[in-house]
């Protein structure tokens, strides 16, 4: 399957108003875990009508933002291994109890990002098959989060479709992806296919068919 | 608006409670039983109730009592042989209550392992017992094992020391026991403490429960204590 | 099988020196698990020759004496459910924690009451077969404890052998005993059956062959 | 006599180790990484080493020198990948180390397994992915799961804050992470800790990881930090 190239492609949303939608989209009172790189855009953009917890699988529940140049502490870092701070009522306990708050669906929201998504909600983020595999928690994350939520742009840097009729990197999980936000639409994975919650204001449905393998419907 | 999981009346802990619902008892003997709320469970007169415990209660005093009141249909626990377990005897021994005995470190891995999203592991423990009988075995590295599922609560009731306003739980002394894998565990664990403290309190260092295995907190801070309430012979209702 | 009845059986040891003889065999920074009832005993025993630190089943590591009536605190118990003390360097854990040490292989000694012991080592010790079934943390423990010992009456009350070829009650463990402390032996489960370690002093092997069902040789 | 497992000489902590011993190393990233350790096996020089660990280290320092030294022929991982990851990069590239990739829950878990006596387990990470491949699969209640082995280790080499003579440990921060689990699992956990305190001080509601975890103690007061470490192009040894 050769996939489709837009070296032209249509200017979507910042990556800001993507992470707001999310954030908008995360109910009071979550745990949520942020996938290291964009889904850390999420935690700036939360309202003042709700609060969320963020847990990092390195031991961390309810971690705070970046710290000050002079309160580096390389004891308090995330799962990036950056440094962060924890907020009032956070706590900190080893990785087997951390990983059984995600793999016995305790974490409410995962926000991850992908490589490949596709129709039936399998996802692939972490191996193109070269280089040295390296899989950390996303596995966990994503068979043990009661949502999974996969924040990307909607091509690849070299123009191609991200959302797939099927995967053609190694899964990540499989039937796993519960919504998909992109810089061109917001998209729920549904048995009918991949279903428009929102599309960028400036694109048409027929545009985002053309840049999506696999069928999109509203 | 913040996270606040405090309630101030019992009824309102046990608001989703549901005739035939499982239901985890925390405690090991009276240590970190939760009284007042089992009291509330008998007020509340849910029935056909599946109890998950260690034990099976004394006297007429918390699960006691409850079991007392007929509103327990089974009981799954180590341990439900006791001086004082009048109330479970007399209805064990009409056949009007059941039993399923699991070895009591079974039975905490089968809770821990509800609450980490562990289907099932194997274990040694009974293995060529009567209660290994049915079970899946396996051999690993030449020395049998036996399968164990995972053991899920609707709700969990537990007694803790110390909470903050998100549920982060400290214990006292062997009252811990069954009570943080219970709060893993149930969909809804409902904790009474004995002292509420701000958020800002809290080491984050000593949590022994953090708030994402908890739903709902009262402050009860002067709880009963089980051996005075039956010396005294109470009896609740 | 009928099993013999000793009504006139010979006096043997004292529990107090059978407690001792056990004392003695736990080496220094031994952890070590004791069961209720006459096991109890063996803490009362140990020379200062050693530091023997004590596991109680309910999540307690460093278990210390019975308190005084003035210091009792129902929230600090042991395995039986009887007001102790916590010694300097102790430490509370939950119920997982606490049989991640007996079933990891942790505890170094075990030291549990017995119905019957049959001569490849399996032990019967909850049930009777009759009344409530209640096994509390019995079978946890002889599967995962290093070395299980067991202490008790060489006979039963009704003077029949709880020594025997193979059990008739339901088991607790299969092959699991290493070691048996009785008022007339100290004696060791082998392959080739009841392996005296000690006699007591009073008795004659043939007499302890009397009262034990099965082979025991020196 | 008295408990000690206090060490003096980080020779003495590790003098039990052999040629093609399978060691766990704490820490995630740099946090709780045991350096001093580390670079106490470099001196040793035992090879053929199978390490279990989070990661595969940076630079020359701790884990990264250790296997710039080709004293490792196998590592078990979640996250081998780090731009600073330059020796296990350069031997995984000419094929003269072995990887295994393991999900980090699922590493977790396996590690937790061993030290609780637990030979197998069922999980649904990585259910459906290339690392599943090979593995026994079971449904539990209409879901798919794999079979997980337990993970054992000859040595553990731990990094922690605070221990007594006894070995009752606490960690400082995300510090934590893998090392209260890997001193279950393995054989003989060796620990260099920043601070040792009297057994009289240890508060018996705080201990994250229990002495019975514990074979020997060093303190290190003064720990390399590994990004400074780095920064300042340390090379080890």
């Amino acid at each position: 399957m050769t996939k489709k190239n837009f070296t032209n492609a249509e200017k979507g949303w910042e990556r800001g108003v993507i992470a707001s939608k999310i954030a908008n989209d995360l109910p009071h009172a979550s745990y949520v875990n942020l996938g290291i790189g964009m889904p850390e855009l999420v935690s700036q953009h939360i309202k003042d009508d709700r609060e969320i917890i963020y847990h990092s699988e390195n031991g961390l529940l309810g971690m705070g933002p970046t710290p000050n140049e002079n309160e580096i502490d390389f004891d308090l870092i995330n799962a990036g291994k950056k440094p962060v701070t924890i907020l009032p009522g956070g706590s900190f306990c080893h990785h087997a109890d951390s990983f059984s708050m995600i793999r016995g669906g305790h974490i409410d929201y995962c926000v991850l990002g992908a490589m490949e998504v596709s129709m039936n909600g399998d996802l692939a983020n972490w191996s193109t098959g070269k280089g040295i595999p390296a899989v950390g928690g996303a596995m966990d994350l994503v068979a043990g989060a009661k949502n999974v939520f996969v924040m990307t742009q909607h091509l690849t840097k070299e123009g191609k479709p991200k959302l797939v009729e099927k995967c053609t990197l190694p899964l990540t999980g499989s039937g796993v992806v519960s919504r998909v936000y992109t810089d061109y639409a917001v998209i729920d994975i549904t048995k009918e296919g991949f279903k428009i919650v929102e599309i960028n204001e400036n694109l048409s449905i027929e545009y985002l068919q053309t840049v999506t393998e696999g069928r999109v419907y509203q | 608006m913040q996270i606040n999981k405090i309630k101030t009346e019992i009824a309102e802990m046990l608001s989703d409670v549901f005739d035939g619902a499982t239901i985890m008892v925390g405690g090991f003997g009276e240590a970190g039983s939760p009284i007042e709320l089992l009291h509330g469970l008998i007020d509340h007169g849910a029935k056909d109730l599946t109890i998950i415990a260690n034990n099976s209660g004394n006297g007429r005093v918390g699960l006691g009592a409850l079991i007392g009141q007929k509103q327990v249909k089974k009981v799954i626990c180590s341990f439900a042989r006791s001086a004082k377990g009048i109330t479970f005897q007399e209805l064990y021994n009409k056949g009007e209550i059941e039993l399923e005995v699991v070895p009591q470190g079974t039975l905490a891995e089968r809770i821990r392992a509800a609450g980490s999203g562990i289907p099932a592991f194997y274990t040694a423990a009974a293995v060529g017992t009567p209660l290994a009988i049915g079970k899946e075995e396996k051999i690993f590295n030449g020395k049998k094992y036996i399968l164990e599922e995972a053991l899920n609560a609707d709700f969990a009731l537990i007694k803790a020391d110390v909470s903050d306003r998100y549920g982060n739980l400290t214990f006292k002394k062997t009252a811990r026991n069954f009570n943080p894998i219970m709060c893993m565990a149930a969909k809804q664990s409902l904790i009474q403490v004995r002292k509420l403290i701000e958020p800002h309190q809290t080491n984050p260092e000593n949590v022994i429960t953090p708030g994402i295995f908890v739903k709902k907190i009262i402050e009860i801070d002067n709880p009963i204590i089980e051996t005075n309430a039956i010396e005294e012979g109470m009896i609740y209702p």
